[in-house]
């Protein structure tokens, strides 16, 4: 059977630490974001932690929300693209074909949780900097859109490694994306939500805590979000529940 | 191949408009036949729309009004008749007041066809008060009033009460000077009766302005009127009552289908005056490629209007928009929408893309009346959508309600009520000369037929 | 039979509707002759005409035609290419009418100035008879005729007042240079 | 009230050809200015090519800016061309005759402008053509049909190779005209594209008729290309920007815009090349009548993508209408719709005593251009600003000097691109011209002699 890639982020665990963030920085080959990027609001993060402050101060709370690209079933980011270079793959995954893209940035005019990212300059890495990167993942020109792609690397490396295995079909945990092995506190599970016994679908499966950003545009994102357990303050922030 | 004159799919000789060579007293005596004698077949036609008025008032009091105001279901068809007189009769004059405004040479003979339909306003006004009872208060649900006070029965019935009487103002201003004509020549049996309508109009030059000047602000006054009352309905009895829905373009579009029908009621009459009422001297052949050619271009933009909101919805596929299109053009009510789109859109495209069928008589005129049928589907379906049962208070549609299926009252309701609107445009014509003595009079004398060299032209004065 | 051309040129109108008459005298009907004039007149000015043209079949053949393209094109790179985008199935009909749209619209334009050009019986850039006079609002009659008739209808034509009455040289050659003029008062 | 001239076939020749005759002190000052500006145009796109986007003041939520409002201000006015020309021809108005070539031209070129900017706002302009073009066969690599950004091209194309050939054909007559009265290089040139008219009766009854045919197509085809402009737009799930009314309230926006500066070029045609007999105070006049209608839809329109986006109290696009309706700059903005595009030219409109005041009409017809441009930023640029509504991007959308540049540029180059082809083609079709003379009539009412005119269907 065909994997559907999903991740669940269970926003009880998160601390907020941006260990995902760094991860994802170092595997995916993400321009380096200095403060005048930052200042031009064009820098490039596949996965961010949205911050929000709870209550009035004394008895304040921050809340953590990691946010990477959703994945959705029915993206609206992809049929808007004149020239295919986005387009949903049979496992899932909301694909970025670096090669066909030209820019003309409708995706992310028509991403809703703004997970799409346009290179507005040519990336440049300090010397010391040039042997980090990773070799298994393109160095996006200037001109086009990138975003989180579940690291297609590893699930494409996994994969292979699988077939001259006999074939096997892959193994839950095999794969496991740069954010969610970097999570100290286990907060993102990454897996294959058609595999019934994967931890990922275990937990979709059961949780009562579950929600998806957005759920009312019908898209149907891939990645699970759970409830902060706050016994305190009940209701949920921010983003809409499902 | 040089200069075949053999084969041929395209003649560029078409008749020329046709000059009245009718002299004055002519056009008087035709203006005022119908007020010194009706005729077997006017007595007729009127006896039969009386008939189906008190049919049509009795499956009222029979159907809605005993169920009483609870709910809005049965009510469904009343609002049917409703919708459909106000987008035909209701649009007819606005055509009037369009040609007016261009100056059309050809619109004088069907001006007061369109106007007379005014005087039919008086059916929709009492059904519009019967509906506007049914709106429930505006708090706790989505409408365009957002909590304003008196909203919507107040402002709702402003406004329609303004239409109406405007319509009324409108269609007495045009034909103020005919009454004159009819109190001075009409006999003995109408003078006093025209003496009074016609409030001593002597036409003088003063009295002349005057009346053009009444005539073009009523007339704008009226097609603004009935624009504002259009978007209100749509947006009180239509939108309003189907949760989630916030079609910006649908007030347009029922706007826009209203004039399709103006048009279409305005061709199918100046049919029957030109085939049973004495009026083929007047309407000709240019009077229906003009307004076949209105009733094209209108009849693509019905399509153009139902196709945005249709791809808007497509591309956006979010659950409202999804139910939305299920209930208004693919689930319950597939089959109104279908029949009114090869009545409203195909039929006036198939029909009247030809030059050749438009350049006759009957094409538009077919054309004209398979609108006003598909009309009818078009109300059908969307009031059957938003008079369902269904909680207003629901920010969406989540479940798609079961089509309702008319019984034979809803019918006989639908059916009745509209003869007797179209009974009293009957009974108009019995008090308003047709055609516009005036308006035809005034025309005489900017047509001429002169000889140019080897042929003869028609020329045609433009004194604006 | 060598067929010739004659053309005269007229000053105004009224000289231009005698020279009409006088070709009619003798015996050639309106279809043997064409009018030149600077703008159009109204139809039948100078007699009534009865060229046929088929410039209504145009635009519906390239409908036609556009129509099938782009039914080819949007349903063909959709099949070729099978990639779902945003769950959208993967022969999406109501895109490929807008674009169905557009070509048809495309293609019926294109045809209709095709057929513009064909049935004006453009380009003509060869040789011609034709005086420079008639754009600035003079009225060319143009004859073609047998070559001994040819004469004869000069005359007539001279006699209603024609300004200038231009002969074909003969035998005309098909696809020559320039048109070569020759004043008429031989 | 009509004036009409009586003037020699000659006389109107030589007065209407006298643009491509002469060359007038204007005429060199208006080619340095605009051409020093457009100069400065194509500098900046070749800065915007060599350094990337990046150079222009585009961030993350608003990813799209001046260049696609100026994208949608130009179609907006290439469709003046065919509002006066098609509608005007279809219903045979004959005050249509001086301003048709002048507004189809400005079709032309305005398309041709639009056309840059989004091909310009790309990320690698230089790879753009698989986009437009299903051609790349081997490669595999064809259009989505499913993306508005296909359909928005076809259209675009489609309407430009109409509107070129639709002037095209409609020149041919004065190009004979031209071809009779020049001399060397300029002989040649319209000799060719004459193509060797002579003006036989048939010949004009095909021109007339091939005009009816191409004005109904090209219609059809206008009513389509904004529609699908707005598409670019309402196809998206944006707040407010996914709105089913934008289509007709785009292409009714569009015929508003378009209209006047069809007036604008008129009143400038009338000043710069004296045709004070030809484009006269009752073209003003219908015009003016014409604008107060399609002005007063358009309100209708916005007035309705207002209350229907209000309609469902969604946070989303309520907070997109606060920023709209309080945050600077739009509140501006929106007083500039208001006042420039309604309030003030459209009252105005209503009496016939200003329509006919040529000055005002000019005046009137700028501030409605000025209203609509803001129009269109009013309506796109503040969608993308707040859209996300639990994200922490908002940020103001910020043009920068290059842009800036670009729409000043766009507007020089159109005017550059304008007075180049009068230098061309007189911008008053002659031929027309002297048919509405061939068909003018007078009828004698009593002692009025009312202005008539021959109609022949």
């Amino acid at each position: 059977m065909t994997p559907r890639w999903g991740m669940v982020i269970d926003l009880d665990r998160c601390t907020g630490c941006q260990a995902c963030v760094v991860a994802c920085q170092a595997e995916n080959n993400v321009p380096i974001n200095t403060e005048a990027i930052y200042l031009q609001h064009r820098a490039i993060q596949w996965i961010r932690v949205e911050r929000y402050w709870e209550g009035e101060f004394p008895n304040i709370k921050a809340r953590y929300i990691p946010v990477p690209c959703m994945h959705c079933s029915e993206a609206p980011c992809e049929p808007v693209c004149p020239v295919y270079a986005t387009y949903h793959t049979p496992e899932g995954i909301n694909m970025q074909v670096y090669n066909r893209c030209i820019g003309t940035r409708y995706c992310s005019v028509n991403c809703h949780w703004h997970v799409r990212f346009f290179n507005f300059w040519e990336p440049k890495w300090p010397e010391s900097l040039h042997n980090q990167l990773n070799p298994d993942v393109s160095v996006r020109s200037r001109g086009v859109m990138e975003k989180c792609t579940f690291c297609i690397q590893r699930i494409n490396h996994a994969e292979q490694n699988a077939r001259l295995d006999n074939n096997r079909p892959l193994r839950d945990g095999e794969v496991n994306t740069a954010c969610a092995q970097a999570c100290p506190t286990r907060a993102i599970v990454f897996g294959d939500l058609n595999d019934p016994e994967s931890e990922v679908a275990k937990i979709a499966n059961t949780t009562d805590r579950g929600y998806k950003v957005l759920a009312e545009l019908g898209t149907n994102p891939s990645v699970l979000y759970l409830k902060k357990i706050d016994p305190d303050a009940p209701a949920e922030h921010g983003a809409e529940s499902a | 191949m040089a200069s075949s004159h053999g084969t041929t799919t395209h003649n560029w000789h078409r008749p020329l408009p046709k000059v009245w060579d009718l002299p004055p007293q002519r056009i008087v005596a035709d203006g005022l036949r119908r007020i010194r004698e009706g005729g077997a077949t006017y007595r007729l036609l009127l006896i039969l729309c009386a008939i189906l008025g008190v049919v049509g008032v009795v499956a009222l009091i029979a159907g809605p009004v005993l169920a009483g105001w609870g709910e809005r279901q049965p009510w469904t068809y009343v609002a049917v008749t409703f919708g459909f007189l106000m987008s035909t009769i209701g649009s007819a004059p606005c055509l009037s007041v369009a040609t007016r405004l261009v100056r059309s040479h050809w619109r004088r003979p069907v001006n007061r066809l369109a106007e007379i339909w005014a005087a039919g306003m008086i059916v929709p006004l009492i059904l519009f008060f019967l509906l506007v009872a049914l709106l429930p208060n505006t708090e706790g649900r989505y409408s365009v009033w957002f909590g304003w006070w008196g909203a919507p029965w107040l402002w709702d019935s402003l406004l329609m009460v303004a239409l109406v009487v405007c319509g009324y103002a409108f269609l007495y201003t045009a034909a103020m000077p005919d009454m004159a004509v009819a109190r001075d020549q009409a006999g003995p049996n109408h003078n006093g009766r025209f003496a009074r309508l016609a409030r001593g109009f002597r036409g003088s030059v003063q009295e002349w302005r005057t009346i053009d000047r009444g005539v073009a602000y009523l007339g704008v006054l009226y097609v603004l009127l009935y624009v504002g009352t259009m978007t209100i309905i749509a947006s009180d009895f239509i939108l309003s009552l189907i949760p989630g829905n916030n079609s910006a373009i649908f007030p347009a579009t029922y706007t826009v289908q209203a004039f399709e029908s103006g048009i279409a009621l305005t061709l199918v009459t100046a049919g029957i005056m030109r085939w049973r009422g004495g009026a083929a001297d007047y309407l000709d052949r240019e009077q229906f490629f003009a307004l076949g050619k209105l009733q094209l271009a209108l009849g693509l933009l019905w399509f153009y209007f139902h196709w945005t909101e249709f791809i808007i919805w497509w591309y956006g596929r979010t659950p409202r928009e999804t139910a939305l299109l299920k209930l208004l053009y693919f689930g319950p009510y597939f089959v109104p929408f279908a029949i009114a789109f090869a009545l409203m859109f195909l039929a006036p495209l198939s029909i009247l893309l030809w030059t050749r069928i438009r350049m006759g008589i009957a094409g538009p005129i077919v054309a004209g009346a398979l609108v006003l049928v598909g009309q009818v589907f078009e109300q059908i379906r969307l009031y059957s959508a938003s008079f369902s049962n269904v909680d207003l208070r629901l920010r969406e549609l989540d479940f798609i309600p079961t089509a309702y299926v008319p019984g034979v009252w809803d019918i006989l309701l639908l059916v009745g009520l509209v003869g007797g609107a179209i009974g009293l445009g009957l009974v108009t014509l019995k008090v308003v000369p047709y055609p516009s003595i005036w308006e035809v009079t005034g025309g005489l004398w900017l047509r001429a037929r002169k000889p140019f060299y080897k042929t003869e032209v028609v020329v045609i004065g433009k004194p604006e | 039979m060598a067929v010739s051309g004659v053309l005269g040129v007229f000053k105004d109108l009224d000289t231009a509707i005698a020279g009409v008459d006088a070709l009619n005298e003798l015996g050639y009907t309106r279809a043997d002759f064409e009018v030149l004039t600077n703008a159009p007149y109204p139809e039948g000015t100078f007699g009534e005409e009865h060229g046929m043209h088929r410039l209504g079949l145009f635009p519906l053949v390239g409908a036609a035609c556009g129509f099938s393209v782009g039914l080819l094109i949007t349903g063909a790179t959709q099949m070729a290419f099978p990639l779902v985008t945003g769950g959208k199935p993967l022969f999406s009909i109501p895109p490929m009418i807008i674009i169905m749209y557009e070509g048809t619209l495309l293609a019926a334009v294109i045809f209709t100035v095709i057929g513009l050009l064909f049935e004006s019986r453009l380009p003509r850039l060869g040789s011609n008879l034709y005086d420079p006079r008639i754009t600035a609002g003079y009225i060319g009659l143009l004859l073609h005729a047998p070559a001994e008739k040819v004469s004869e209808a000069a005359a007539a034509l001279r006699r209603a007042g024609a300004e200038d009455v231009i002969l074909e040289e003969q035998p005309a050659p098909a696809a020559a240079k320039a048109p070569q003029r020759k004043g008429a008062s031989a | 009230m009509q004036e009409r001239h009586s003037h020699s076939n000659e006389r109107i020749i030589r007065d209407l050809l006298r643009p491509v005759t002469q060359t007038s002190m204007m005429n060199w000052v208006g080619f340095i200015v605009l051409g020093a500006l457009v100069t400065a145009f194509l500098f900046v796109i070749a800065w915007m090519f060599y350094w990337g986007i990046g150079v222009s003041g585009l961030s993350r939520p608003n990813m799209w800016g001046f260049m696609i409002v100026n994208f949608v201000f130009w179609i907006g006015i290439s469709h003046a061309g065919v509002m006066i020309s098609a509608i005007l021809r279809l219903t045979q108005a004959e005050w249509r005759r001086p301003v048709t070539r002048a507004a189809e031209v400005m079709t032309m070129f305005s398309l041709v402008t639009a056309m840059i900017f989004p091909f310009i706002h790309t990320g690698r302009p230089w790879r753009t053509l698989y986009w437009v073009f299903p051609y790349d066969f081997w490669r595999g690599i064809w259009p989505d049909v499913r993306s508005a950004l296909v359909m928005d091209p076809s259209a675009v194309f489609t309407y430009l190779t109409g509107t070129i050939l639709f002037v095209y054909v409609t020149t041919i007559p004065d190009f004979a005209l031209l071809r009779d009265r020049s001399t060397g290089w300029r002989h040649g040139l319209y000799r060719v594209l004459a193509l060797g008219f002579k003006g036989e009766e048939r010949q004009w009854k095909i021109q007339i008729i091939s005009g009816f045919l191409l004005a109904a197509i090209m219609l059809s085809i206008f009513v389509s290309v904004h529609s699908i402009v707005s598409w670019d737009f309402a196809f998206s799930l944006d707040p407010v920007w996914h709105s089913t009314v934008w289509a007709p309230y785009f292409v009714i926006g569009a015929v508003h815009s378009g209209v006047s500066a069809v007036v604008t070029l008129m009143a400038i045609m009338r000043w710069m090349f004296k045709f004070d007999d030809y484009i006269r105070h009752e073209h003003f006049d219908a015009i003016g009548r014409l604008l107060v209608v399609v002005g007063t839809t358009w309100m209708w329109f916005f007035l309705l993508d207002i209350f229907f986006d209000l309609w469902r109290q969604d946070p989303a696009d309520d907070a997109i209408m606060h920023i709209r309706f309080f945050e600077w700059p739009y509140p501006l903005l929106l007083a500039f719709v208001w006042i420039f595009g309604y309030f003030i030219p459209v009252p105005i409109w209503a009496f016939r005593r200003f329509r006919r005041n040529i000055k005002l009409m000019f005046w009137a017809s700028i501030m409605v251009n000025i209203g609509m441009w803001a129009e269109r930023y009013w309506l796109v640029i503040p969608g993308l600003q707040a859209k996300y509504q639990w994200t922490f991007d908002w940020t103001a959308y910020r043009p920068g000097p290059v842009e800036i540049t670009l729409v000043v540029g766009s507007f020089a180059f159109v005017g550059f691109l304008l007075l180049l082809f009068a230098k061309l083609i007189p911008p008053v079709p002659v031929w027309d011209e002297l048919e509405g003379k061939h068909l003018a009539a007078e009828i004698q009412v009593g002692k009025r002699t009312v202005p008539a005119i021959v109609r022949e269907f």
